[in-house]
């Protein structure tokens, strides 16, 4: 009998709490959306479970000695996210941007988005219950990168509290680009804009493919060290794939090595997803600014696309300004999509994938600068 | 509050500044490189992969093709 | 000369305890067993290099500052078992089981090896020499549950000093599966029973096999959290398989992550196979009631799959009742094989993989209660 | 002794009542979920497996098509 | 303004000492090396890319809380090299040498050049700047094993400090095993020896690929424990591919799980390649002392197969002797390359990778005798 | 110094004496081993000789050998 009881007692019925079972009530939505949706699956599919495994009441599954506190030290050490960008940077080609390296300007014109909602973040503190410190306005500032292990690094060193919220905010917002970004670049540009054909992209050598990634690593060590950790992993992935003479570990990089990192990085960042930190007005806030980075990002990249193709030789179709925000390459394939439609024999889609890489390159040195600047 | 956000407007005029000093450097050292390699180290487009990749990764380039091909047998089987 | 004498002092011959000889012999037995008679190679194996690895004397492999006593953390945090259950999870195909969910009754009957084990390990303390502890006995009991992943886990959390003896006599006796379970399979059955033929399965969608995993966890969560860890990572390892959308994080899982880790593992249980903790006439008890602990399994799956075949509207054949202790696949087969025997037209197989795979969920549940109950 | 015999009897009783509990109402839950994903979600059992494959990995093989596709033009290309 | 100045002084450009800079310059020819002279690329692309980024002025990559400090922990405790020596352990064939096992007496004679090189490292201390201890010194020799997983071994548990310049000449040599070699072989022979022409040699059966390395853990064991991590680690590899039945986990370890191990270990080497740590004279006297090893290696090899040529019933062309470094494959394809010369139709191949293997014994054994005598 | 570099020659000898012990012994070993397999575990040469003798093309082996786990692997899950 005692041990009905104490059983009744250790039962998950018995000792839920409403915030616990509205956690959970977002972790299945998260899978629902990673499943059914097809949002971002590789990473929302293990947030959204590691999200449910850490509101279980009693199992204690992300407190010490759970799996997921262990597992959560891989990014409070900021391990997790660098390797996948070393992943990544393997995975990236950066031959569309090194063909017309003026594309890079874009993705410098869209991390636009990151500064813009930091200062909204910080704007947010007028209305009571909102409370951003310059950190946590940062944090979600980054959310405008449209990179998910940049956000995630940034999170973990500046607000770790709303490391939850703002990882899934960025990869929702990834996943919805293409609902979010159309109307803006429809009501940014006219038909004859978008109508734009662009000139054949010149071939590049495998010597400049090495030979870029240690340039921006170096540049990064010269200018901005504090983005050398994120731009350097990201840079050896690349290298490792371009140079050729370690193909094993570029391959381990960008499969096994990333999909292990990918699955407790998930179930680490979904341990986040506590209804104490998660369950605030502040999480309203997040996902709010989160949107208005990645439309403000996406109107700063076609904005700036326009005025240099008024300057410039060559054409340029403002649709590509709007792959800047990074997005790899679902915001490139958007630009090209909506291309297509005005003009369907404009392929734009190695066009984008310039401005879409250069993004990449530009919230990481967005990151380094917050990281830098602000203590 | 109103220093917080003045805190946050030289933010972004120092951030967004650098991420364009920054990206325009790169464009400029692109081009630089771009140059030189062009240069003193110029590739026929067709040829100058295919020789120094096949010497390489003789080995790696044979598993990754016997690989692929397992994959896409065993797709096909599947 | 003095180094001469300081070299012949740090010899194994020199330094060797007849106790470190002995586990040593045993680790040499395991590798015996794992590749002359494949008992179960990718866990005997390592387990047994890890076994006389540990017990070279001067070496301290196994102590601090040695590479198994850095991998025994993945086995204290229960990280090991935990992963690899996620990939057995990935593995696991429910499709059997949700064709014919009646079948989960003989999961559950088969369990009932695990609590008279523990009943006899309390039982055998009137035996001078034997001072099992409930937790002991609990740790002990476990391995009736068939099921590798598990048992590791139980008894790294109530019994570690036990872990090495309950991990070998486990992977053992699901090794011996084909020898131990059909006597007992022809001693409780009639021929005409096993000549029962069961009806055709129907097909399971793939909605049913996205949604079980998830129902499986809900009801984890609400009735017994304890079993949360265990449950939910196996599930989450079956949702990644099942849902087809993160296809490259299930391979992973089921292939090289689940590779890594029981290299591991084994090589951390076998370092827990030291004279001081193996050479106990306990160990003699864990080996004893391991046995009879697989075998009243068996027993009471087959009885409660005669009860089912008499209460039953479809026929139920008996033999797939000893399916239930799960040893999966290998229980489900030695069923096949016997049925096949008394009527070459009856195939099993996958009418015992639905008990087989139930037996699973039967004794992560079972530990749940052991873990909870047991302070 | 006698009393730790007893509480091994107790477990035994709540440990089997639970086991039985437990997978009891997982095969009530099967029943009432395939019944209602057979009413609401019907998949017809041949399709089932071809239609959602498919559909569900389409952009990891398009993503493997097109990444194919774009190592193969950049072979060809250098 | 503020900002300004205090981002100028984040900048890498304000904070670079000249020991960083110098540093990198190694690190850029490192990786200079790897990918255009094709130097053992797959450990020192990541050494090279770790010393860059370890001498990052501000992002304290190599320092608590970085990356490269995380990843130095398994350097540190051993884990790294011991893993990679069991995936080089899974891809050894010990098959020409178990055909021919009197090789191994060439494997023995070519660690000289660990022991001389050794007594080098003392003299040199005649030299005012040199100040070697007797740790120092053998972690120096160890290089002349010709095994990079070895070496860093040894290097991390004698001396630290030299740890990024002994892995660097360890793994530099081996790249320059066809330059450094050959002169030192046609010195040493005459024409008529090179063309010996060697038996073709016995069929080695499965099981005595098995039983192997289980004997040789058995030796070390009863005789040199402290050899034990490094060649129990090395027999469980060569065990689990021989015995055919763990087949998976062999395949993980000499593909996904070396891969990663390697990525990890170069760029914790890399981390040891500080300014302060490097830029020593010693540092001259490592990468002298380093060659020589080497270079008495090969000679002792050469001059013990002349000998045995001399006594043995079947001829040895000596030529295979200088494989007895190690450094495999390189060292037995020199081998085969220079019988050629001298004899086309000549196939040393098969038997310089007797003494090739044999060489990876011979340097574990050597290091072993230095880990136990030296306190 | 001189001290230190007596410490260094005993090294040496013993070093030595140690390696050339163990790895003759090892030769023992093997070639007691060897003569006790073939007397009591023959086994037919057909299938040993033709694991050592390619050798030379140990990639291309173990590139089949990784496929061939690998399509198992596959069959063996499906
Ligand atoms: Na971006
Ligand atoms: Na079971
Ligand atoms: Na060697």
């Amino acid at each position: 009998m005692e041990n009905v009881i104490s059983l009744w007692h250790s039962t998950g019925l018995y000792n839920f709490t409403g915030g616990q079972a509205f956690m959970m009530l977002v972790g299945f939505l998260l899978l629902y959306l990673a499943i059914k949706k097809n949002f971002e699956p590789l990473l929302l599919l293990p947030i959204g479970f590691g999200a449910i495994l850490s509101n279980i009441p009693v199992a204690g599954i992300a407190e010490e000695g759970g799996l997921l506190y262990y597992l959560y030290f891989g990014i409070k050490a900021g391990i997790f996210p660098l390797l996948i960008f070393m992943g990544v940077g393997a995975m990236t080609d950066f031959g569309p941007m090194l063909a017309n390296p003026k594309t890079l300007i874009l993705g410098a014109a869209a991390q636009f988005g990151i500064f813009a909602s930091l200062l909204g973040a910080l704007a947010l503190n007028a209305i009571p219950g909102f409370e951003f410190t310059l950190k946590d306005a940062a944090a979600i500032g980054i959310i405008g990168g449209a990179d998910g292990p940049t956000a995630i690094y940034v999170a973990s060193k500046l607000a770790p509290d709303l490391l939850g919220a703002i990882a899934v905010a960025a990869y929702s917002y990834m996943a919805l680009v293409p609902l979010i970004q159309p109307p803006i670049m429809r009501a940014l540009t006219t038909e004859a804009e978008r109508k734009i054909e662009m000139k054949q992209m010149r071939a590049v050598s495998k010597t400049e493919k090495i030979v870029f990634p240690l340039m921006l690593l170096l540049l990064t060590i010269l200018l901005l060290p504090s983005a050398a950790p994120l731009i350097g992993m990201f840079a050896l992935g690349n290298l490792m794939n371009a140079c050729g003479v370690v193909e094993r570990l570029s391959q381990t990089a960008q499969n096994e090595l990333i999909n292990i990192v990918t699955i407790f990085l998930g179930l680490s960042v979904g341990s986040k997803l506590s209804a104490e930190a998660f369950l605030q007005v502040q999480t309203l806030g997040v996902l709010a600014l989160g949107a208005i980075a990645f439309a403000i990002g996406t109107a700063a990249g076609v904005i700036m696309a326009k005025i240099m193709n008024r300057f410039s030789d060559t054409p340029i179709n403002p649709l590509i300004g709007a792959a800047g925000v990074s997005a790899v390459p679902m915001a490139a394939r958007v630009a090209n999509k909506i291309g297509l439609e005005s003009n369907p024999h404009n392929f734009l889609l190695m066009h984008a994938m310039g401005p879409n890489v250069a993004g990449v390159i530009g919230s990481a040195v967005a990151a380094g600068v917050l990281l830098s600047l602000i203590k | 509050m109103t220093e917080l956000i003045g805190s946050g407007v030289e933010l972004m005029l120092v951030g967004m500044g650098i991420v364009f000093v920054f990206l325009a450097m790169l464009v400029v050292a692109i081009k630089t490189m771009a140059s030189l390699v062009q240069r003193y180290f110029p590739e026929p487009p067709a040829a100058a992969v295919v020789v120094p990749v096949t010497t390489a990764n003789k080995t790696d380039k044979a598993t990754i093709a016997a690989i692929s091909a397992a994959v896409h047998q065993y797709r096909s089987k599947n």
